[in-house]
């Protein structure tokens, strides 16, 4: 057990860290625009293809890697298509996208959302006969930057996945009736893979943004005065700040933990479902308690404090929310009697 | 003790319900329970229509529009037009500015602006917040220095909600540097927003919405006359414009509405073969959203049914922190509902996702305001504790 | 809508209070003994009768001067059989037993909990074949006094109600097997609707504990002194106390209102489910703060506090618990769209 | 990164959970499970069967009978003992007064201490809080003045844990009243129970047990060579004491084996035509569970894992805090499943009430002083905001 980074991990969390400081740009509420710019430095770095094998075109190194990024993108508040490349890359396996898409020569997003319908890793309305696809997917992500996608459809011989190389939205919607789409080897078990990677990435972006929403709220209190005295007088204050950092610590053991197994059991399902729970407990109470903390500057878009609570909430919705894991790791509480992580 | 409404009070309900679901356009209803923002002019057009009604002001004295309502019937009417939709009157006007005019006001002053405050004739926006002045109100330092017959101001305000469609604003200011005490150095001035020296910046918020400004006056010249009441006594009108609201602090017909509303859409969101209402830990949640919301609608009624002679019971006193907090609590809810189609926040007609889906996550964090303005929770519990507790920290 | 109690009713809250005064006894941890002094001190004020009609020996009050006693008796945090005899008396009907329960001449308890199995209010192992019956109920409540006892079982045409008048105890449990037991007039309905009753003198004993606990704990927070100040200087335990209080408040709107609909519908079972909700909400809240916020006190048998908590944590389990009566409230969350509670 | 455990710590593990799961007496372990209360008798031979096996104070300088453990294998350690229903080593002992005299005490001291603290024959029980002195331990007034070569003590100490079982009590004295800084006036004496003067009387708790008491000290006399370390230092001495322990202050494995209990528990109760488990509710609150207890023990193991050097994690700073919390969420869980079969607390043969769910009721509400002892949730938090988070309050 060990859950300190290598030196190679902290050389690559500085050099992630300092290609978001060359290519930050502001947030803007409700619109989650792909920053190119970043995201082929991130390329550059081959941080695109970091879990996946040198031959074929990865970094050779594994999820603890791609998660040191992920949380450099949560802390510093910025947007590009990370965890959705790894994912669509994951998804893809040998398909002729693959090599581009970890290149960054080619954006290619997941399009694993059905409209009006709650999280489901499996297609519902999505259906194929042959290469031909009907339903719809909605929202799929960073569509205004015109992605290829990669989707999942129900065929006849169970889950198939899908590359799309040059589809058309309206808005964030993708028909899929009439759209040329191929199919990509591959199966319910590598969706279930691509997702578990996806959470993992989440869940380190979410890390990172609650973090900083600690980090902005502690030094909000430090400097901030009411009542002629700054704000770390006020006991109740400082109390709830203590319970936002028993949460973050609690937080990010669950997702380095989540990393470490996902390198050894990528089809980890149920470590997936505990962490996206812990994490997600952990980011709505950060999340709220740092812009109630600050007040009514918490609640303005030129604060940052205010955008990590946006994206929590989009992370806590996305790939099945607390509910939906508790759901399903309650199916399974009564197969065993104690928990036994260390084995 | 007695259940239930008299017949007078069931039939004022009736009248209310038909009124608020037939008088007042669908469109705007229609918008308020999609939750999305309101125009100016759908503001205007439904609290119009409320006022040519007689029921935009009916808590004022009754020679300036008001009905001399029980605290019962006012929440009979609040409550019906929370459920109907129906945007309430506009708060500055109706709720803070108007009740301190009619009770403080000189006659000429009441007769100068009561009526188009009623009619929205004056659209009113608040100046109480500063930058450095949030719950500390008392602490505030835009000055105003009696020049001749005006009053020369200087200083900055924010959190002005709605300040960009503002005719008027009402401002605490300091005329009194002096004085022993903060709080009695503070008077209340009205200001023309197109007065000279008078400018507004929009603050934009986290879910993309312009609600609130900053309002910064530069030697602004405001006439004496338009001082409310007596100078340095601002404070105290402060704090009756805050206070006098016993029955409306809590919105519960509004999250009544929505709850209902949350009902429909876990209804209507498809999950596994049937929809997310089946799942028995959804439905367990809405039983729990109804039974808080219960409680605290009870108490705004026992409230409302308790408060004669003009003593406030004092179970008043967490309205306003729990009718926040659950109000937070269903829009988080709405949130979770709409799951992945809460993530593009667009409204396109083409969209396969419901507008209230689209909006769940900026209503959602539009709403953790609720907790922090109008006195944070944390001055609601220092009222509790010190007030009704006598825990004098 | 009026929620403030009748000149009468204040009476009778005096007469109640007086009568616990004089008839008080210090509590023992885990052992509910009935205090036969003051339940016959009650009778003689007709408080046992209360809600039952002149004709049949009642006082022909309602469940809303009942609930006034009972208020009383969790404030002072005294056990008797106070809300048990009113179940029992209820179920009772026209029995014979009836006359002397609400007399104070016999004492009448309910038996309506079967071992090792969650709260149901209809019988699943007591079964009657004529007046034989079988199957174990377990704890029997007060059963030290060696009550006589009300039983439900499940009967050739649906649920019997049965009075057992000399029932033999092992400590709280009683074997029906053998026992002689006469049914009793009523079906399902009386007993729910006695349960209601039950449930809603319970939820008032546990809104006067709650009364009693953060009046206590207020007391303790102006005299107590660490580091040299009183207690009520750190604004962490004082944001507390105003959120026990907002329990508080919240749990006597409930309680009040479910007192007056029970006046008017005694069988009103989805009012007392999201009664017991709310008072189990704000129960669990105010005697686990209760206790926190004393410290090490509120852990000793000598003060009060603690057994409030333990009788609040009592009433939660009689008679279904907050998930018991969610779920009972779940089922039937989509048969209407927004709450009415003024008509 | 590294996940799961080498091949010696696997090893390691293998040993201890053979040597709990076998050595210590089943009826020991019974009672640990049931929740039952253990008899002095029972303490003392479990303490003595790890004593014999040289794992009663591993954490221990190797002289004194320690084992240069690792950080990890100290947890997996406690673990196992928890995970087995084993009752850990005496605290007073292993983990307070050992150390302390290991760390600060005089060569004679210790060899006259150290062994029979160690195997069990010396019963210590701690004085530190006082009935004015709780969380501002530093206030105490118990007074011991130096008379020849011997204190003579005055004072009252108060939550004595296990004291009516005590040999020997370790005491906070006020050696200078006259000290700058209320901290440096205080020293540790070390005094028996059976001394003239001292007397002890029982607090009964709200859950019927007795495992707390009063100790009142009347002109007892106590030997100089009794005074641990230097005088005045008492305060030093305390505070290492209780921040010696790193890995142990959660009791994860403890947690862990009751959250298993609970899942037998809720498959037992019977709920309609099944029992409690099959209720997705119930169901879902301990998939809920176990993702906190996850949090925790992997946070235990973090902390483990990293301390190395001796500098603590500052993630320590969560695990008392959160560890109580999470054992009271348990119990309390424990508590509603047993529901009505928890009314009665009466153990009795003929039951047909399995002792566990007698037991739930006074356990849970035994429980509640997990947040109040060694340093309540609010000084938890107090340390936090102030120590990690640099919020001077």
């Amino acid at each position: 057990m060990n859950f300190e980074f290598t030196e190679d991990q902290i050389a690559l969390r500085d050099a992630a860290r300092e290609a978001i400081s060359r290519h930050r740009t502001e947030p803007v509420p409700g619109t989650a625009a792909h920053n190119t710019e970043l995201w082929k430095a991130l390329a550059e770095l081959g941080a695109l293809g970091l879990p996946f094998p040198e031959d074929a075109g990865g970094m050779g190194a594994g999820p603890v890697e791609a998660m040191v990024v992920a949380l450099e993108l949560g802390r510093a508040g910025v947007r590009t298509a990370y965890s959705e490349t790894l994912t669509a890359a994951t998804m893809l396996g040998e398909d002729e996208l693959f090599g581009a898409a970890v290149e960054g020569s080619r954006l290619v997003v997941p399009a694993l959302f059905e409209p009006m319908r709650a999280w489901s890793p499996t297609p519902v309305g999505v259906r194929a006969d042959g290469d031909a696809l009907t339903g719809v997917r909605e929202p799929v992500p960073y569509a205004a930057a015109a992605p290829a996608v990669v989707t999942t459809a129900a065929t006849a011989d169970g889950v198939g996945i899908f590359a799309i190389d040059n589809p058309t939205f309206t808005g964030a919607r993708l028909d899929l009736a009439g759209v040329s789409a191929r199919r990509v080897d591959g199966d319910e078990l590598l969706v279930q893979r691509a997702i578990n990677l996806g959470t993992l990435l989440l869940s380190a972006e979410a890390l990172g943004a609650m973090e900083s929403a600690l980090h902005l709220t502690v030094e909000y209190l430090k400097s901030r005065k009411q009542f002629g005295v700054p704000l770390m007088k006020f006991q109740t204050l400082t109390q709830r700040a203590a319970d936002m950092y028993t949460s973050l610590e609690l937080a990010r053991s669950a997702v380095y933990y989540l990393a470490m197994t996902l390198a050894i059991r990528p089809d980890h399902a149920i470590g997936v479902s505990r962490t996206k729970v812990i994490v997600g407990k952990s980011g709505r109470h950060i999340g709220q308690e740092a812009i109630q903390l600050h007040g009514g500057i918490g609640m303005t878009a030129e604060y940052a404090v205010g955008h990590h609570t946006a994206r929590l909430t989009e992370i806590e919705h996305t790939y099945g929310d607390t509910r939906y894991h508790l759901s399903r790791l309650a199916r399974g509480v009564s197969e065993y009697g104690s928990l036994d992580l260390v084995s | 003790m007695q259940r239930g409404l008299s017949p007078e009070d069931e039939q004022f309900r009736a009248e209310m319900r038909e009124f608020f679901t037939t008088a007042i356009p669908q469109d705007i209803r229609d918008k308020v329970a999609a939750g999305t923002e309101l125009s100016k002019e759908d503001f205007e057009r439904s609290h119009r229509i409320m006022h040519e009604a007689g029921l935009a002001v009916p808590h004022w004295p009754a020679e300036w529009g008001g009905k001399n309502w029980s605290d019962l019937q006012r929440y009979i009417y609040l409550d019906e037009m929370q459920l109907a939709n129906v945007p309430a009157p506009l708060a500055f006007n109706a709720n803070m500015i108007g009740p301190v005019i009619a009770t403080f006001g000189s006659q000429t002053m009441k007769e100068r602006f009561l009526p188009p405050t009623a009619s929205l004739d004056i659209w009113w926006c608040q100046g109480f917040s500063e930058p450095e002045s949030g719950s500390d109100l008392a602490s505030l330092r835009t000055t105003a220095v009696l020049d001749g017959d005006e009053y020369v101001v200087n200083g900055q305000k924010t959190w002005t909600t709605l300040g960009q469609h503002a005719d008027w604003i009402f401002a605490l200011v300091r005329t009194n540097p002096a004085a022993e005490r903060q709080q009695q150095g503070i008077s209340m001035l009205l200001i023309p927003m197109d007065a000279p020296g008078v400018t507004l910046r929009p603050i934009q918020l986290i879910d993309g919405g312009h609600e609130v400004n900053e309002v910064f006056f530069d030697n602004v010249r405001v006439p004496a006359a338009q001082l409310v009441g007596e100078e340095n006594r601002g404070w105290d009108y402060a704090k009756f414009l805050l206070g006098n609201e016993r029955v409306g602090v809590a919105p519960t017909g509004w999250i009544k509405r929505k709850l209902a509303a949350a009902k429909e859409y876990a209804a209507a969101v498809a999950s596994g073969d049937g929809h997310l209402i089946d799942d028995p830990v959804i439905a367990a949640r809405i039983a729990e959203l109804e039974c808080d919301l219960i409680a605290l609608e009870l108490t705004v009624l026992r409230v409302a049914a308790n408060s004669h002679g003009g003593k406030p019971d004092p179970a008043s006193s967490i309205l306003k922190l729990r009718g926040s907090e659950l109000q937070q609590d269903v829009l988080e809810f709405i949130a979770d509902i709409a799951g992945p189609s809460s993530l593009s926040w667009d409204l396109d007609a083409e969209s396969a996702i419901a507008d209230w889906a689209h909006n769940a996550t900026p209503v959602y964090l539009n709403f953790r305001k609720a907790s922090i303005y109008g006195g944070s929770n944390e001055v609601q519990r220092q009222v509790i504790s010190t007030g009704i507790l006598g825990l004098k920290g």
